[in-house]
């Protein structure tokens, strides 16, 4: 069909194959599995982020692993289920859509352990783990980046969609760029896609025209235009999420990580160690590796100013830094 | 004189068996046409005349039987072998290109060409100018087929076929729409081409055109090979008892009757056609109780919008439609209806019928809605198929079952179930548009009793058709109508064809152009 | 205020061209007869093909072609189903559409070590900028002329469709199949033949679409990369009256509407307007235009109607 | 020799049968499927295997199906209904959000008693979407325009649409891109409250059957889809409103001709298939998601729904029957990836080849006709 339709996509084919051997070898495991949300476990997002989790999880705790994707918002309970048949010891749901169906799962099946990515509960129940990600911190600090290697004093933000989990990018990596460079010009454009590459690349494009040379984008699918625009005009890029240095080696100078493959091998840990946090809300930061800048920064990035973002890490840790995470916050403090 | 060479038989079909799955079309058909020779081939409807045709110009494969050109055995597997052995034919229903020009259409798949497969149309202009010329066949080569006349249609069907060097051509029902004139220019044309040695077979119902036209006649009944005869030693009545299987009218019998006052009244009425350009151009009539009155006139001349305007299909731009001191302009088709005017389209498959309905619900396209066929919204199949079931008892229309689609029905029967359903509307006024247009003898007796009986019942009646014969077999009134008025009108007694045809094609009357 | 033009212009240009392609796909399969609202699937298979070649290949030429090819390759099926076995065309079109993005995402995975994104090519492998380099960078021309190879093709296709249909004897007989196939078929014109042919050059067409994507827009496939731009290519196609300029033009309103949406949506736009609200813009122009200025549209007289060489 | 009489018979049969062509494509879908399996490597088999016994062999599982069934069964219902009045109606997919996105507001800004909240929730559900879809309607009738393309144009506002109300104040869930949920007044899942009462609880764990069924949110969707099948059956059949849609769809100008007003009825066809997908998204949004969420594409119902219309032969029993199919298969092949890591998207190969064949009726009846006598098979040209 048409857009969304064919977002699905399963396990590569060796996949399964490893797994029955370690059944083999391995005596009675920890089974873990997720359920991704409509962007599909190759999404070089999160969702893929999650799975090299699982991935690592199964490599060095020696769990059991697998995952189900979902086409439709209608699919997550359903999902959620088909794990639960499967006989799982913990549960994911990845991504805020899902809190809705792991509530209602939790819910059903208290004896199930569950975790979900990017969400919290007024009241967590004890079955459930909530993990959120201080976003903001790792885009403040590519923001920092930014602010001190913009030779125009202009960058540019390209949102996905105008909603919270974006905002968190959107206003620490704003606040990264005044803290460096207090006269540094944002300019912020959201695309209202998530899969519109062609729109991502006019985006950045106009950005570029209007002076700026580094554009740092949330945007999915859609940000696959905003590096191919900065490829073509030759200017810098940064990523989210996950390392998308590959994507244009030379203009990619760094990304926003969202550790989501830590977090969930850490959970995975405690659940091993028999003290898995349920009925709290755990929150991923700097601090504990949760969020941080791409591995590859070192590519592009002087490593004085990879010094002074160490050091800025360190404040934000203790505190010494607020970083916001919406508008109010952003205006109150700068 | 004639200058037929009987030692040179240019086509030889024998024993030729066409079945269309179980259905025998054709059975074991013989057929012999000399070089030079008029031969025309005769039959009702559904006889197996086009198949036959069809099969020697390679659209159909025959199931059974052989076929010679020239005393040469061929197997002629598509219309290209049968352009290559010199045959040309055009078909019943005319194959022509309606946006493109007459040139276009002419030189379709054998287009002039100049580099990179670019067409050369300059060149095949003056192609088309030229053999036009010499076969006196009058085309306006730039213009597009919906633009020109159907006389002019039927001319460029018959250069489609000399352009690709016909020998033999083939004409299946050419004079169907043709006015009495175009038609003696046809015969004309026809004596020409076999001056130039060539051949013609026409298929044709047309009795009167045999004796005028043809040489031989060979007739065919129900798929089988009944006789060839030489024209000129049989007679009209001779070839119908041959065709039918049995005598047949052609005068329509019906006693004179005093008419009553005006029922319909259209005052100078004007409307536009699909282009935009006023086809009725104030055109005032009336039509009294208990008359039929015929518009006779050539294919178009403003018949189809003044017909569509007067069943509110189209709109009136300016004028009045009087019935029974009731104006009507503008009404819509319900409207109209209920006004008490029924009409047998012109068009049978593409106005009168809901081809993928059956004919019960066909039967009842403009009361669907009221009792008994429905209450409250909600239809009553019981009572449809039982009114279904007596029209079809009534009027004869085969096969008898109101369940099937009309698309299965033949021509005549489709045209059968339109007249059951508008007569048995009880109209006052009843308009029909070329209603025996492709029927054969029998149907369009049938026909022409059913409106007689409506002028019978004190009825009105507006007959428009193109065939000059039927308008004076059965109106009382004949109205001559020309680029949309109507020119005159004179009692159906004392008319005579020439002058009619005359006025038709716009004689008699000085201002014009 | 010139800048501001020129980026307008050369968005329009980037946006317009993959939909210019598939809906001259359109134009063509129509035009003799055939619908084709399979437009979508055989872009599809076209950009993961093209992406595909284009990363192991390193040759964008090449991959552009084999992009064509995947697209004619899907078109092939629908024109057996809908030539040869009298298909209804538009459910064969249906059919077309799950078809293409199943076939795509499961060759991905194959290609691609179980990924359904493939991995990006390198800028100089990607389609060629002719004028590159050539005019200062941001300058109005270059905003302007500065376009992928893929888009100037583009748009001398559209010359080269339009001199195919209406001045070739095959354009002749193209759209007599398409207007009156029992006459062309009389006159020894192989209504089949033609039909093959066209459907099979709409999905080459639709196939260059899908790779004008994935080769120059951006340098890489993913699922969601064509996310309804066959659809918008065939309403483009009746919007412009299946004509080759027409749909071209109905393209271009297309993509200037959206170059617009990036231009009123930036950050110092002299107006603050919602970004869900200005995105409908394409969609709600070209409803008001349709309405306003192009009226009724009529389609190929013979549109969709099977035809069956030798029935009556 | 004996097996080809009986091969005749049972060809002569299906080509009758309406469905028949459906079954022996759904069969060659399997087919194909199966291929496309093995070449990637896994046994079609177990595959299948698994599919059938993730759809089959539980209460919940049964139940999930049915649940997935509801909403394409009725945007088929309304493709189809357009269909049959001679229009296409590639528009379900909008209609379905129009109806989500007021069933969302509906459901959650008025508080009343379940026995008026839920069928009010539902009709604005349905007369919103069917005036959605009458704008094609209108736009066809009066100015002349595909309903293919503005189906097309209105699938992308409903979308933007869809995410701008998504994100307004008051309606939004603080922190998140849902809206709140709908009220439990108008919830229609099945016994709701109780089933999360401690005694719902105690009793369910009691009885396995219930326990397992009343899992998911088993709701009464399904059952106003089949009621709603029925309808348009009735109305296509036996009112004097279907007979005069199926006349304009038929042939426009014996319709005209008729007496029967061509543009009303398109309007009326196109408003009655926007309120069958817009019932659609309302019972989605009462049954199962209680919210809607902003959308970053198309979710596909309305695309589905075209498949199934067709796969159903766009007749009210064959649909029902084809949205469970396709149901079952989706949500079968969900399970297929855990289980065998196999991709899923032979789901959607599997679904086209199914369409596919189902365009051809002929190469069927073709192939069949090789098992009867020569004779047959040559008359066929
Ligand atoms: N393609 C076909 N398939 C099935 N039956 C056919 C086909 N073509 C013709 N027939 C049937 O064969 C018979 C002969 O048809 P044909 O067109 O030759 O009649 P005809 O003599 O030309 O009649 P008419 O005077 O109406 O043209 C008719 O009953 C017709 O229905
Ligand atoms: N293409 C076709 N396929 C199958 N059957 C056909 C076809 N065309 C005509 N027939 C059948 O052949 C019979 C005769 O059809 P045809 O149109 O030739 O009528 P006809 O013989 O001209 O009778 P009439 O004089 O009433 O027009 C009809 O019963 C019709 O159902
Ligand atoms: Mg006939
Ligand atoms: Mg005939």
């Amino acid at each position: 069909g048409c857009g969304g339709g064919t977002a699905e996509e399963p396990a590569p084919a060796e996949e399964p194959t490893e797994e029955q051997v370690e059944e083999q070898v391995e005596e009675p495991q920890l089974k873990m599995a997720m359920v991704t949300d409509v962007g599909g476990v190759n999404d070089e997002s999160f969702n893929e982020s999650a799975w090299n989790g699982h991935q690592k999880a199964r490599d060095e705790l020696g769990f059991e692993v697998s995952y189900v994707e979902s086409e439709q918002d209608a699919d997550y309970e359903r999902n959620l289920e088909t794990l639960l048949d499967a006989g799982n010891d913990l549960i994911w749901g990845i991504g805020f859509m899902m809190g809705d169906a792991i509530a209602e799962a939790a819910d059903f099946n208290p004896d199930q352990k569950y975790a979900i990515i990017d969400s919290a509960y007024d009241d967590t129940p004890d079955n459930v783990v909530g993990v959120l990600f201080k976003a903001e911190e790792a885009s403040f600090l590519v923001g920092y980046i930014a602010g001190k290697m913009t030779e125009t004093g202009k960058v540019g933000f390209v949102g996905g969609m105008d909603f919270p989990v974006i905002h968190g990018f959107h206003y620490g990596f704003m606040a990264g760029v005044k803290y460096a460079n207090p006269d540094a010009e944002v300019l912020v454009q959201y695309a209202d896609s998530f899969v519109d590459a062609a729109r991502g690349k006019a985006i950045a494009n106009q950005m570029y025209q209007q002076g700026a040379d580094i554009v740092f984008h949330a945007a999915g699918g859609t940000g696959d235009g905003v590096i191919e625009a900065a490829r073509e005009q030759d200017k810098y890029a940064i990523g989210v999420d996950m390392d998308q240095n590959h994507l244009a080696p030379d203009n990619v100078i760094t990304s926003a990580m969202k550790r989501v493959d830590n977090a969930i091998f850490m959970i995975a840990e405690d659940l091993k160690a028999g003290n898995f946090p349920g009925g709290q809300t755990v929150v991923f930061g700097l601090e504990d590796g949760g969020v941080g800048i791409a591995p590859t920064s070192d590519k592009h990035v002087p490593a004085e100013i990879l010094e002074e973002v160490a050091e800025v890490e360190r404040q934000i840790i203790a505190g010494e830094i607020f970083v916001p995470d919406n508008k109010d916050d952003y205006d109150a403090n700068y | 004189m004639r200058n037929i060479d009987f030692d040179c038989k240019v086509v030889e079909m024998k024993n030729i068996i066409k079945k269309f799955g179980d259905f025998t079309a054709n059975e074991n058909i013989n057929l012999t046409v000399h070089k030079g020779e008029i031969h025309a081939l005769l039959g009702e409807n559904g006889a197996g005349k086009s198949t036959l045709m069809n099969i020697l110009y390679g659209l159909y494969q025959p199931t059974a039987g052989e076929i010679y050109i020239n005393g040469e055995k061929v197997n002629i597997t598509d219309p290209n072998v049968a352009i290559q052995k010199g045959i040309g034919m055009v078909h019943q229903h005319f194959m022509l290109v309606e946006p493109f020009t007459v040139t276009e259409n002419i030189v379709l798949g054998m287009e002039p060409t100049g580099l990179a497969g670019k067409m050369d149309m300059k060149k095949a202009v003056q192609d088309v100018e030229e053999i036009s010329k010499k076969y006196g066949l009058y085309v306006k080569p730039n213009e597009k087929i919906y633009d020109i006349s159907v006389g002019m249609q039927q001319r460029v069907e018959i250069l489609k076929a000399l352009y690709r060097g016909a020998e033999i051509l083939i004409l299946d029902e050419p004079t169907a729409v043709l006015t009495p004139q175009e038609i003696k220019e046809l015969i004309t044309i026809m004596r020409n081409l076999t001056q130039e040695g060539k051949t013609v077979i026409i298929i044709t119902h047309k009795l009167k055109e045999i004796k005028e036209a043809a040489d031989y006649c060979t007739i065919i009944r129900r798929g089988k090979h009944i006789d060839t005869v030489e024209v000129k030693n049989t007679s009209e009545a001779e070839l119908a008892s041959k065709m039918v299987g049995r005598e047949v009218s052609f005068k329509a019998d019906k006693e004179s009757k005093e008419k009553g006052e005006a029922t319909l009244r259209i005052e100078n009425l004007v409307v536009k056609d699909n282009r935009a350009v006023e086809a009725v151009r104030g055109l005032s009539l009336e039509i009294h109780a208990g008359e039929i009155l015929g518009i006779a006139g050539v294919d178009g001349n403003g018949q189809t919008e003044l017909i569509e305007a007067l069943t509110g299909l189209r709109k009136i731009e300016a004028g009045n439609v009087i019935v029974n001191g009731k104006n009507v302009t503008n009404n819509t088709p319900k409207e109209i209806i209920e006004n008490k005017i029924a009409s047998i389209p012109e068009d049978r498959q593409k106005r009168g019928l809901v081809l993928d309905y059956t004919v019960a619900e066909n039967m009842i396209l403009e009361n669907y809605a009221k009792e008994p066929f429905a209450k409250h919204g909600i239809m009553n199949s019981t009572a449809i198929n039982k009114f279904a079931k007596e029209l079809i008892e009534k009027f004869d229309v085969r096969p008898e079952d109101e369940k099937i689609k009309a698309r299965s029905l033949s021509g005549g029967n489709q045209q059968k179930v339109i007249i059951a359903r508008e007569v048995t509307n009880d109209p006052d006024i009843l308009i029909a548009a070329q209603p025996t247009r492709g029927l054969d003898v029998g149907a369009i007796e049938f026909v022409h009793k059913s409106l007689i009986q409506q002028r019978d019942k004190n009825k009105a009646v507006l007959l428009v058709s193109l065939e000059l014969d039927e308008i004076m077999n059965i109106s009382d009134r004949i109205a001559v109508i020309y680029e949309g008025k109507i020119v005159d009108i004179v009692d159906a007694k004392d008319a005579d064809e020439n002058t009619l045809g005359l006025m038709m094609a716009g004689g008699g009357i000085q201002n014009e152009k | 205020m010139l800048d501001s033009l020129g980026f307008i212009i050369g968005t329009t240009l980037m946006y317009s061209t993959p939909l210019i392609y598939a809906a001259l796909g359109g134009v063509m399969s129509e035009n003799s007869g055939v619908v084709n609202i399979g437009l979508e699937g055989m872009m599809t298979i076209g950009a993961l093909i093209g992406a595909t070649v284009g990363f192991y290949s390193g040759n964008p030429w090449l991959a552009f072609l084999a992009a064509g090819m995947a697209g004619g390759g899907l078109a092939l099926l629908h024109a057996v189903a809908s030539v040869s076995y009298g298909a209804d065309q538009v459910v064969s079109g249906i059919a077309i559409n799950f078809l293409g993005p199943g076939l795509a995402l499961f060759l991905s995975r194959i290609f691609f070590e179980g990924a359904t994104m493939t991995k990006a090519i390198p800028l100089d492998n990607k389609m060629p900028r002719p004028i590159h380099g050539l005019l200062p960078r941001n300058s109005f021309l270059d905003l302007v002329f500065n376009q992928y190879a893929t888009v100037y093709i583009a748009f001398l296709l559209v010359g080269v469709v339009w001199f195919l249909l209406y001045r070739t004897k095959l354009g002749l007989r193209i759209r007599a199949v398409g207007e009156h196939p029992r006459a062309a078929d009389t006159l020894g014109v192989s209504v089949y033949k033609i039909r093959y042919l066209c459907v099979v050059l709409s999905g080459v067409l639709a196939g260059f679409g899908g790779a004008s994507m994935s080769l120059a827009i951006v340098s890489n496939f993913r699922p969601t990369l064509i996310s309804g731009h066959g659809f918008i290519a065939l309403a483009a196609m009746i919007f412009g009256k299946w004509k080759p300029q027409g749909a071209m033009w109905a393209c271009l309103l297309f993509g200037v509407s959206n170059g617009l949406v990036v231009y009123l949506g930036r950050s110092d736009a002299p107006f603050e307007i919602s970004m869900q609200l200005l995105s409908m813009l394409p969609y709600v122009l070209t409803l008001i235009v349709l309405m306003g200025f192009v009226g009724r549209s009529s389609a190929p007289a013979a549109n969709g109607v099977p035809y069956e060489e030798g029935e009556r | 020799m004996k097996s080809k009489a009986f091969f005749e018979k049972i060809a002569t049969y299906i080509t009758k049968w309406t469905f028949g062509f459906s079954i022996i494509s759904i069969i060659l879908g399997f087919i194909i499927g199966a291929a496309t399996l093995a070449l990637a490597g896994f046994n079609p088999i177990e595959a299948y295997g698994i599919m059938a016994r993730g759809v089959l062999t539980r209460p919940s599982y049964v139940a999930w199906t049915i649940i997935g069934s509801t909403p394409i069964i009725l945007t088929a219902l309304s493709v189809a209904f357009a269909f049959k009045t001679g229009l296409f109606n590639i528009g379900a997919e909008g209609q379905f959000m129009i109806g989500a996105i007021t069933a969302a507001m509906v459901g959650y800004f008025v508080e009343l008693p379940a026995i008026i909240h839920i069928p009010l929730v539902l009709i604005s559900a349905i007369v919103a979407a069917g005036l959605w879809g009458g704008i094609a309607g209108v736009l066809k009738a009066k100015f002349g325009v595909h309903e293919v393309i503005s189906t097309i144009m209105l699938n992308w506002i409903a979308l933007y649409l869809n995410n701008y109300i998504v994100l307004l104040e008051g309606l939004r869930r603080a922190t998140s891109q849902r809206t709140h949920e709908i009220q439990r007044s108008a919830s229609i899942v099945i016994l709701e409250q109780w089933k999360r009462s401690p005694e719902g609880r105690e009793w369910l764990r009691g009885h396995d059957f219930f326990g397992d069924a009343l899992r998911t949110p088993l709701n009464w969707g399904f059952i106003i889809a089949i009621i709603f099948a029925v309808i348009v059956w009735y109305i296509l059949n036996k009112t004097t409103l279907g007979y005069e849609l199926k006349a304009v769809g038929y042939n426009r100008h014996a319709a005209e001709y008729g007496g029967i007003n061509v543009s009303k009825s398109m309007f009326t066809s196109m408003v009655i298939a926007g309120g069958l997908a817009g019932a659609a998204g309302g019972l989605h949004v009462m049954g199962i998601s209680k919210s809607i969420a902003s959308l970053a594409a198309m979710e596909g119902y309305g695309f589905n729904g075209i498949a199934v219309a067709l796969i159903g032969g766009n007749a009210s029993i064959g649909i029902v029957f084809a949205g469970l199919l396709f149901s079952a298969l989706q949500y079968g092949g969900s399970k297929i990836q855990p289980a065998l890591g196999a991709p899923s998207e032979v789901i959607n190969i599997m679904i086209g080849t199914i369409v596919f064949f189902i365009a051809m009726p002929k190469l069927i009846k073709y192939s069949l006709q090789n098992f009867k006598k020569k004779r047959g098979a040559k008359n066929v040209r």
